[in-house]
């Protein structure tokens, strides 16, 4: 992260965006709105825009990765080519592939994978508008998927960033403070089972400053525990008159 | 619901189709209900998003700057590209681009391309040397058939949707302005597909009924009424009487389409 | 297709190749040509110059995509590196992938897929020399090397296009017509049959221009299906004679 | 010895370690013999070889001349990759970089990057047209365990062998002169994995080992005691309490790494 | 015809070789009947096709404009290419090259290159910036045996068969005049494959020979007489003994063949 | 090969780096260095470094390249990007297509495949730093890396190059001579055999100058071959002691 910048936040405390430091941005879940897969979520986070869909248990492609005692997880995290300001190349990204395995390995300790052996569940991500913090809103978005696909969950995992800009610790940080910023970590976590499932940093940070960090993003990732559970909600409710109507069909 | 239908459902459709209707209550030349929402993708240059019937597509415009192509010197460069990504159905896997998306991409190229719908000319900077590019990218996120008709809607609703940003050459420099101006375009082609079973023709096709029509006919039309790129697919074959009918009824929806669109 | 350029038709409607606006290129068909092959036919149409050789029916790799109640039937249309003025780069482009596709889709009307279950027929088209309408004399070819591999058919596919060059519309077009002309319909026909199975349009065309074109390029198409029923009489004559050679060995 | 290992042997491994041991006679939190030769490769500017306990990773960097990144038109270039030749393991396969490598590789960018370890404004010619461009390229040769750690080691040992060529600008055109000068370090991170298994933390995971952990947690450390770069890694989680615990271990076994580095 | 022989059938090739015969009449040491057509593909700056028995080879020619190697910034650029396409042979397959077609290349390559064919010299038009570059594109178009010595044959024939266009530089700008020049060759070498069985040599091995002999030796040889390239190939050997035997028969068979061809 | 340099030899017959004609570089065998390997081997061979470790036999993977009757050679050539002056990109490259191509054409013949039927041997060979010769060096040190795995040989296979510098023939060319020299002849050999497994040639000699380097490239495998005999039998007292520690574990 580079150092010399405009002031992201001003005296008062109030960022360039008008938040506080321990503000989230503004955030929009929907589930289920992608008829084909077996569960999907859209999320908007800020100005991120992200759709994920998920499709199984099913069979496992290519075959030799399906596991006797238990269900395989595969996750793809994909950005769309208009979704940054210079347009990338669909060809997936170095950063594209690590950021697939750490939005699986956070998933992976909500699943019950001994419960569907032999089978596999694909997370699909696409990332159709990036401003900074798509890995979080993308963990929040599989997690809303995984559940409308129905197959059990010890708990949902939801996702946020807190991290330093200028002087202070602040929570969800936007495209210009995560460039500009002093550190960004993005954190995942359950918490019914207080269990942090994806931690990572980019920056410097003292160990107090971590510290505090994880705190504030655990709360943030609280907050958006809370819409999670109500954009369930508003789905199910959705959901048994879509269903009535298709069972007349 | 998205895989590979049954044969009993296939015969199903087929018969249905037979008697002039369709599964869904449509008669054989109706479209299904569409929208477009175009800047759903604030941060690019251009954006669309179509749904018609439950396919759903999103396209975006990104705006750069390159160089013109040796045999066109004076104009702006136009790609599209299109992505079935997986998300969208279960039959579809991740992976470079496959015949389907390659052909999508280059029907829809096509129709914009040939009715010369940007005016490519005003595109140029530099000539011979800097020019803009104007990537069009086509991302399936839902299909239910006709991704063609769609793809197109899309893609030129959101390059009618684009802004690119005012500019001046200082010191052989490009230097940015304040301000945006709209994508110069000058024609506005509509793209019409018609499905061939049996010897019914029939316009946009659901998922279910891609599986069982023998051939389909793409036509882009422009204002005048000018066919502007062809393309038929799929294993089957039109007689020459079927393809006259068939362009015939093209236009037909083509008119009906532009009215509705305002274009 | 670029709208400047010198003058392509004279008034007196006679083309810078010396064609009036109905009349084909040369043509040279020749089947049998490749002993490895179990069908094979080579073409030149003008100065285009295509080869195509059919193996099968046979095992089908990869295995997933065989078909448990028919032949499947794959296509590659490929262009060698010298075919065109500027080398082109041997991986296959998206154009070829393209012409892959509406090549095999052309073909397949013709065949009998379900009378080989569980099998595979490759068409492999190398083009070696591109003057314009590759594709049409890659289909020309192609029905003969079918025809030559010993499978049956319905009839014979025949490719050619008609297209507009200043005002006229005209038959066959070669290079120059066809990047500075201003419309090219390329058409594939099963003259006994009646039946259209290839048929693209670049350009523009009014819709009389366009029934025109059709009509005409389906003209064409007889006319050389003629051609190619002689290129497969004089193959069985040569094969005969080869034949006994070969059973004598 | 080293194809995955049966589940008797994970439950005795697993089961040790709940007492406070390890098979190998290590403590929880003790790393496994380390050595670095330097210079192993002369021809390449920098070279290190790292030996941790059975791991053995090679480090090679190479340093030259390219165009710096738009936003940083007066930094030079670092770029990381890692290779897990197949001569290392049995389980590891030719072939283009494996999500494996690519992580690998990405966290050790992140340390070096995250600390600022090279002075990269130092590593400029010409802004905006010309810099050193540093190739760390990692490559394991035997894996035996905690790959990130050894790698890490492995690239910063490298890095502080690196010498690059003097050069001047003469005419506009670069002219190497006599001699060579010490890649210009500013900082000199040390790289922590914890690993987590039940309830314990353990510090430098063996090969076997890593078959029964539930998560590891990467820390680079600076001189300050800062956190650079942090990545959390497998199919397990953490507590909040736990993380807090395992950034302390992470600091104290860096510090102690420290000193015996003489870094 | 063309696919894996039989056991029976190769013992019976084997045998009939041991009696100094060959199942198509010939001795061990003579060819196949060949023929030569030069220009075949009139739009590409030079061509030729080569039938060697049922193996046929169609090599063409493209000369283009580019940079010169950084070492050699005096001489014109020589790439060699093979497809192996999968019309020639019911074991050939579609995709990137594998090893044969890469050998292939390879070999050719060297045979021009050591012997320096080309004149590359002459190829240069500004020094260390832009040269003429020869792509050598190798065509199998089918396949019965010894692709290594007709290809070479084919690749030789085209580059004699070459045009290149006149030019000047005007104002540092290239630019095309009137007519062609003819494709500068200062050696025009011969390639002979030669192959073992047990302990005979034969040359000219046809597709159902070489799946019985245990090695080849490929030797390009020049007007005087001299050794330009070697390549031995498969999993076979030679005794030092039969390395000097198959030497002698190259050269043998290379002066043969240059005086029939008159080169 | 380029024809303008520096005097690569004098006039006494010493070459740039103090050898005579027909010395060798100095060499360093290694066995047994890899522990996950099944038998592995580093080889100094003047400034090459290079690692060979061999796994096997094993399961066949992609399982259609199983042989019924036989075992199957597999052999990777690789370069590492730091081994040459300029950065070489970690993807295989055609030269390093051909290198193992002819490398495993030159272990097979001391192989007994049919004893391991249905099963492979995977032989990589790692370049960490290249000096000319780096093929030779390969095969010197893969045939100790077969050795050390364990399964039977003919005999050893070894490899050292001649060729000729200024007008001389000389052993063991280096990388100076190599790129300016003119020619390479580089030899692998089975002297208990007699037998010649390798032999390739870059630049231009007479017949005689040939066999002379024919020779003088066998006369330098034969010394190698002493070495290679020591670092086995070193190999295997050092061995005796591992694995009785291992054994006590």
């Amino acid at each position: 992260m580079s150092e010399k910048h405009e002031k992201l936040i001003d005296k008062k405390g109030i960022r360039l965006d008008g938040r506080k430091a321990d503000e989230l941005r503004s955030l929009k879940l929907e589930v289920g709105v992608l008829p084909n897969a077996d569960g999907s979520a859209y999320v908007e986070h800020g100005k991120n825009k992200i759709l994920v869909g998920v499709f199984g248990p099913r069979e496992v492609h290519p075959k030799h990765l399906m596991k006797a005692d238990r269900m395989v997880l595969k996750c793809r995290y994909h950005m769309a080519p208009f979704s940054v300001p210079e347009r990338k190349s669909p060809a997936p990204s170095r950063r594209e592939v690590e950021l697939s395995k750490v939005i699986r390995e956070s998933l992976e300790p909500a699943l019950f994978p001994e419960l569907y052996p032999r089978t596999g569940i694909d997370v699909y991500v696409e990332v159709l508008q990036a401003d900074g913090g798509t890995r979080c809103a993308a963990i929040t978005a599989a997690a809303l998927a995984l559940a409308d696909s129905g197959i059990p969950m010890r708990d949902l995992v939801v996702a946020c960033a807190a991290g330093k800009v200028e002087d202070t610790v602040v929570l969800d940080l936007y495209d210009a403070e995560d460039k500009l910023g002093a550190a960004d970590v993005p954190v995942a976590y359950m918490p019914n089972l207080n269990a942090v499932t994806l931690l990572q940093m980019d920056g410097q940070l003292s160990p107090e400053e971590f510290e505090k960090a994880l705190n504030m993003a655990m709360e943030g990732c609280k907050k958006i525990y809370a819409l999670q559970k109500e954009a369930l909600k508003n789905k199910y409710m959705t959901t048994k008159v879509e269903t009535k109507e298709e069972t007349e069909e | 619901m998205s895989s590979p239908i049954t044969k009993v459902r296939q015969r199903q459709i087929a018969q249905t189709m037979e008697t002039g209707k369709r599964m869904d209550g449509r008669t054989l030349t109706d479209y299904r209900e569409f929208t477009i929402e175009q800047g759903v993708i604030e941060k690019a240059e251009g954006s669309a998003r179509v749904f018609l019937g439950k396919t759903q597509i999103l396209v975006g415009i990104k705006v750069e700057t390159g160089e013109p192509f040796p045999d066109t010197p004076n104009e702006g460069v136009m790609t599209v590209n299109a992505e079935l990504v997986p998300l969208a159905s279960p039959t579809y896997e991740t992976g470079p681009p496959d015949e389907t998306s390659i052909e999508l991409a280059r029907i829809v190229d096509r129709g914009i391309r040939e009715s010369k719908a940007i005016d490519t000319e005003k595109l140029c900077i530099e000539p011979g040397k800097k020019v803009f590019v104007v990537f069009v990218d086509i991302y399936v996120l839902n299909y239910d058939g006709n991704l063609i008709d769609a793809a197109a809607l899309a893609a030129m609703s959101a390059l009618m949707n684009t802004k690119m940003p005012n500019y001046e050459i200082k010191d052989g420099e490009l230097k940015l302005k304040q301000g945006y101006t709209q994508l110069p375009m000058k024609s506005h082609p509509v793209t019409v597909t018609i499905g061939k079973i049996g010897e019914k023709l029939i316009v946009d096709a659901a998922m279910e009924e891609e599986q069982v029509i023998d051939a389909r006919l793409t036509m882009a039309i422009n204002e005048e009424g000018n066919i502007c790129a062809i393309q038929k697919g799929l294993s089957g074959y039109f007689t020459p009487q079927q393809l006259i009918e068939a362009s015939k009824l093209a236009r037909e929806k083509a008119d009906e389409q532009r009215k509705k669109l305002k274009w």
